[in-house]
């Protein structure tokens, strides 16, 4: 297994440095009629494999696990390669296969393993991530469903072909009984989208659902029981966002460091200031012991995702520290070019910052770290 | 007692004058902010020009200047203490800029008697704007190791180089410069020049930034000719000027307008609109409210401190000292309310463009962005941090 | 008024000099019969007028005002001079001062003032700062009362000639209605007092009380409407204790700069290291700013100490995290001679965490600090 | 796959027989407490003595080492796993000192046969209690500045000088120390001596620390004789063992015992005892719970590290990078989990003594006071961030 680890984590390093790096995210960037990331890029990814790491060989993935999509991400992350693989190839992807319920698993699995299906997931309904609150309505009739409500900020919610949306079929929004996941087609009547552009530059949408139409064979999981699936789908999603993350601050380390040997000022390199090679040391030591955490996380969801929530939390939460502490000293050790659109600190404090939002701010996670633990 | 008594009663007229000649379309937040935004520019319209010839009439552009200049002839604490209290009634300096902030105090220090009578006055009527030619590209914190040269040819210098985040350049009409005019010497081979921004040769490039504007820029000086009646002080004099005039760009209180955009109301406000209250009418968050409660002790201690640095008996080295020591608070303490808001607002604060956001969101975290030049510019903190060490805790060097 | 706290300043600063500074605490310490400070030298102070500074001139004080109370306490602890003040000379001085009732005022304000009498404050009833649970009972019949219950770690409690203690006439223990203020002679039958030793060498004291007669003129304040005078008092004392923790951090911070000069690593003195020189810039630039807001809320005492709360939780928070992260900085930055029990670094580092604890935390005011602001 | 399956068969045996053979009177947490505090010392008694003597039968006092010197003869992933397991089963280790985590490993390393046969065996038998001699007066954080001379005489070094910080010298048999054989040169001028503490001219002065104890001492050496026999490596080797032994001072995996006294539950135990909980069932302040659970998230992560460092394939450079970082984290995390406690326990984390507090928060001050030396001995945080800097991250000197 390490082995295969090293071997992708190589592979998707050659083949992200061949695509010009954080290139990939400013051509992305600079053309508005993309919806976050470029789908001529990402269906060479997928041609490569990588949407299907996290799903069964029987439906056309490659079963890598979570340690292997923490692999890929990581790499990806490094350079902010923008690619619709966390709503997709890990949260829509994880949702169905724990489903249990082969309608949505055939219909929907391998078209998101071969990357010709774009799913995406649709939990919030406001800025800050709170999926304690689930209100939008899925009223039930026998068999069938009729869902009314909006979803706000879905990551690649304007190129989605299918949204795992979490909803209510019962009781208050703050109940804990009651939720129940669906896989709604972007086709579905009713259904409509606008765009949200964020700092990151990747794509999010703002969902509004009108009386659509679904039946039992669009449900993921168990009716009214589906909390459960929701936080271990979130987990999934999380961990997969730190993994990012802590490629994201590897790399804003690393190139902080070629400045600072590089960068002369009062007659030396800035990196033989002393004050400036504790605070690198400080980022190191902190890039090490996240990292720790965040494969802690990953191999958690990979032998029993039931119970990784706390483990999931500690990542997130250490993950969210990092990325803010190193992309504020890639930016402070940078000092003015660093404020220039055109050098790259600028990027990855953007998606640092869009990242420590995205599923639960690091304080969120510690305060579920400390209610898991039970204070 | 009684000096303190004179402030308040000078505090209470400003208010009251403010308040019957202050136009009432400017006293609008946005147009406030606007102002605030294009302050290098001076904004045109009736009520722009109406305010700026009242204000320039009761000589409060520049209270703490001599009147012969059009200043207001106020010492210290009652020049602080009007343009603080303009700021108060609602009001602002519609002049206000790196020409009465920087360039003019220095003149008032080193300039010949010419120079003041020549360059004073169109300052205080808001005429003309300067802009600040000091770092290079290779002379970031390090500042003295620019490389901008000056050559002397008869009665004029001619000047070649690169100046780099020259903030609003391509408004500027002239700029305070600091050029070599002796290579062999580090800091004593630097001269202070004044430069008209029109003369030919002069070429200026506006820098994107993170935050989507472009207030910097970029100038090229490409053998452009300056009458030596533009060097202000001595010849190699330009190193102790600019360290002076460094701390009237640090010193917070020369500035007494709203240091940035975007949702500019106290803290537990905006957290209370975002998040809301639980039933108790805490704030929902307790540990963000802990972190709350600490950026806003912390904005008090920095007001009280510049108070304090603009009050009586506060021209002395104590005044001085703090500069440093405010300047690196006001960064620090801008940014960390910043980092809080994004957190507060969660995704509102994170926009980039959008119908999905309101203007004051979209702003707030153009000013993150924007902000993080805090620590960086007219002195990064780590610069700061050194002078304290040095200068001001004379820790040793070796 | 400036010139004549410059000149308190001075002389107070001179007396601490000449007194031996932090030896008078360690000749107290080395002596476990004395209570926490040597009442001789506290009779020499007092001599000087320094436990009547916030005593009206009619009973037998100088009335400088909590500036003036601050600048004494600052520059007693710059040298961790031991000295029964913050309980005497200004909790238990402000409380009779703002009672309204002269015959508590004219038992024991001119005792307070002149030194002979030394009262003690006695609120709390757990190890953390709880005020707003007040559970010791004075169970009223008529104008008497009979007080039982106990109070805990009464700073300067075994010295006490009298206490100020809050108690219950009314109410659950946590109910705003219903807190009355006494004035406790120590020789009161039913009053019994156990000392406790904490690490900074001062002197503390359980109290237990069992069915304490008490009259109408035992009353400071108002019966059962105590609560504002009591969070008033406590205000008082917990300025005059920030002032206390501001003349700490400022010899603390001033010791381990002189340090910075002397001390030769690697061919130089330490303090020519950059990494140093900046922990010192951070420092000196957060003693700045906490002397600001420590010298605003004596201000507001003394011009409208009603209204003074916010402004004392602001300082008395700064200072808290401020004496924190100097004393750390001390111990630090002198190495392995500051483990030693013959340095002072100790001493500083143990006075600041028992002034911390005092009448609330930093966390407990930020708390405060967010309650009184509405949020 | 399979050598992971062999490591948890060991652990396992380890429990089964900890189980079986562990003194039930030592099982009290209170004598483990009395242990690591006296781990100097080696106790004595009839339980103590059988557990040791048992654990040495088994070849577990050092399973690292050559069974020939009376060690267990594992490799670096299963004598990891021993140890480790020992603690996990409730046990220790009762020889563990500076002999089996320092001296051993570099004798094993850098001594002569004749060095490792006379040594290594009373290490494992837990005869002899070795004190390391580094540290003097001028030379802290700066050790290569060390000034105790050994002069050569013969067969013999005279050793004069003084060392300073000696844990436990009071109570040791003999002495690894760094001497000073060549004034002329800095690193390359010491050597690396052993010496017998029982040597005329040794004199030995305890230092009352801030915590109350005496675990350090000043140790003086007045023409003190050794037998060149004692030398460890070659004349001048010194700093480079030295270098070597301090990167097995400071791997914290190298030392599976309880770093500190005082109440060693989880935090949030301790917490909701003396806080208590809401009607929610969440710790009672917020504020604190969010730093709390920052801590044990801190802790987790250097728990796993560690787990790492002892892992298979740990052995590389990437092992020896992360000491230093596990050094000053564990500091850090073990000095915020006391500021924690501290602020946990109120006065109750103040006491110094009396009935008012039970013994195990009296000993909970004394780590909060103790531990304060965690980043300042074996290598300050401030000199790791140093070698973080330089060794690993290679950024310039000059």
């Amino acid at each position: 297994m390490h082995e295969e680890l090293a071997i992708l984590r190589d592979s998707v390093a050659a083949w992200v440095d061949s695509g010009g790096g954080v290139r990939m995210l400013r051509a992305v960037r600079d053309r508005r009629d993309l919806p976050g990331f470029d789908p001529a890029i990402f269906a060479v990814m997928a041609e490569l494999g990588w949407a299907g790491v996290l799903v069964a060989e029987e439906f056309g993935g490659s079963g890598l696990g979570f340690r292997g999509m923490g692999v890929l991400l990581e790499e990806l992350g490094r350079h902010l390669v923008p690619a619709p693989l966390i709503g997709s190839a890990v949260a829509a992807a994880s949702a169905l296969d724990w489903s249990g319920r082969p309608p949505v698993k055939h219909r929907w699995l391998p078209g998101i393993a071969e990357g010709s299906a774009i799913a995406a997931l649709a939990v919030d309904e406001g800025a800050r991530h709170t999926p304690e609150r689930i209100a939008l309505r899925a009223e039930r009739t026998g068999s069938r469903f009729a869902v009314s409500g909006t979803k706000v900020f879905v990551l690649d919610g304007m190129a989605a072909d299918v949204f795992v949306v979490a909803a209510r079929t019962d009781g208050s929004p703050d109940a804990l009984f009651g939720v129940t996941l669906f896989a709604i087609p972007a086709s579905a009547a009713g259904l409509g989208r606008a765009p949200i552009r964020l700092i990151d530059s990747r794509g999010y949408a703002t969902l509004s659902l009108e009386n659509v139409r679904l039946t039992e064979d669009d449900v993921v999981g168990e009716v009214d029981g589906g909390r459960a699936l929701l936080d271990q789908v979130l987990d999934a999603a999380r961990a997969a966002v730190a993994a990012e993350m802590l490629g994201l601050a590897v790399q804003a380390f690393d190139a902080t460091l070629d400045y600072l040997r590089v960068r002369v000022q009062f007659g030396k390199p800035i990196g033989a200031f002393q004050a400036l090679q504790h605070r690198a040391a400080t980022m190191f030591g902190r890039i090490l012991l996240t990292r720790c955490l965040v494969e802690d996380a990953l191999d958690a969801l990979d032998s029993d995702p039931a119970t990784a929530g706390a483990r999931v939390s500690a990542a997130k939460s250490a993950a969210g520290d990092l990325v803010n502490l190193v992309t504020r000293e890639m930016v402070q050790l940078h000092g003015g070019i660093a404020m220039t659109e055109e050098h790259d600190a600028g990027l990855y404090l953007k998606r640092a910052r869009v990242l420590e939002a995205t599923l639960g701010s690091a304080a969120y996670h510690r305060e579920r770290f400390a209610a898991l633990c039970g204070f | 007692m009684s000096a303190d008594r004179e402030l308040d009663g000078l505090r209470a007229s400003v208010r009251e004058w403010v308040e019957a000649n202050f136009p009432a379309s400017l006293r609008d937040a946005r147009e406030q902010e606007r102002f605030f935004q294009s302050m290098p520019m001076y904004p045109t319209g009736a009520d722009w020009d109406l305010w700026k010839a009242r204000l320039i009439e009761k000589r409060w552009t520049a209270p703490g200047w001599p009147a012969e200049f059009g200043g207001g002839g106020y010492g210290p604490s009652a020049s602080g203490a009007i343009a603080m209290a303009l700021v108060q009634a609602g009001a602002f300096n519609p002049v206000a800029g790196n020409g009465t902030t920087m360039l003019g105090p220095t003149l008032l220090e080193f300039g010949t008697r010419d120079q003041q009578e020549r360059h004073l006055p169109p300052i205080v009527r808001g005429e003309i704007v300067w802009c600040q030619g000091f770092s290079e590209p290779n002379a970031g914190s390090d500042l003295a190791s620019l490389s901008t040269r000056a050559v002397e040819d008869g009665g004029d210098f001619i000047v070649s180089g690169q100046k780099m985040w020259t903030s609003d350049a391509h408004h500027a009409h002239w700029c305070f410069c600091l050029v070599r005019t002796d290579p062999s010497r580090k800091h004593a081979g630097i001269s202070f020049l004044l430069i008209d921004m029109a003369s030919p040769g002069i070429a200026v490039r506006p820098i994107r930034t993170i935050a989507g504007n472009s207030h910097f820029c970029e100038v090229f000086f490409n053998d452009v000719r300056v009458s030596k009646e533009n060097l202000v002080g001595k010849l190699g004099d330009g190193w102790m000027i600019a360290k002076r005039l460094l701390q009237f760009e640090r010193d917070p209180t020369l500035r007494p307008r709203r240091q940035f955009v975007g949702d500019a109301r106290p803290l537990d406000q905006i957290a209370r609109d975002y998040i809301g209250c639980s039933e108790d009418g805490r704030l929902a968050d307790a540990a963000l409210r802990d972190r709350i409660a600490r950026n806003m002790i912390d904005a008090e201690a920095l007001r009280l401190l510049q108070t304090r640095m603009t009050g009586d008996g506060a021209t002395g080295a104590g005044a001085t000292d703090a500069i440093s020591v405010a300047k690196n608070a006001r960064a620090a303490i801008q940014q960390e309310r910043e980092e809080l808001l994004l957190e507060i607002m969660g995704y509102r604060g994170l926009g980039e463009a959008g119908a999905e956001f309101d203007d004051v969101e979209l702003e707030t975290t153009r000013a993150f962005l924007w902000n993080k030049a805090m620590t960086i510019f007219s002195g990064s903190t780590e610069i700061q941090n050194n002078i304290i060490a040095k200068r001001i805790l004379h820790l040793p060097t070796a």
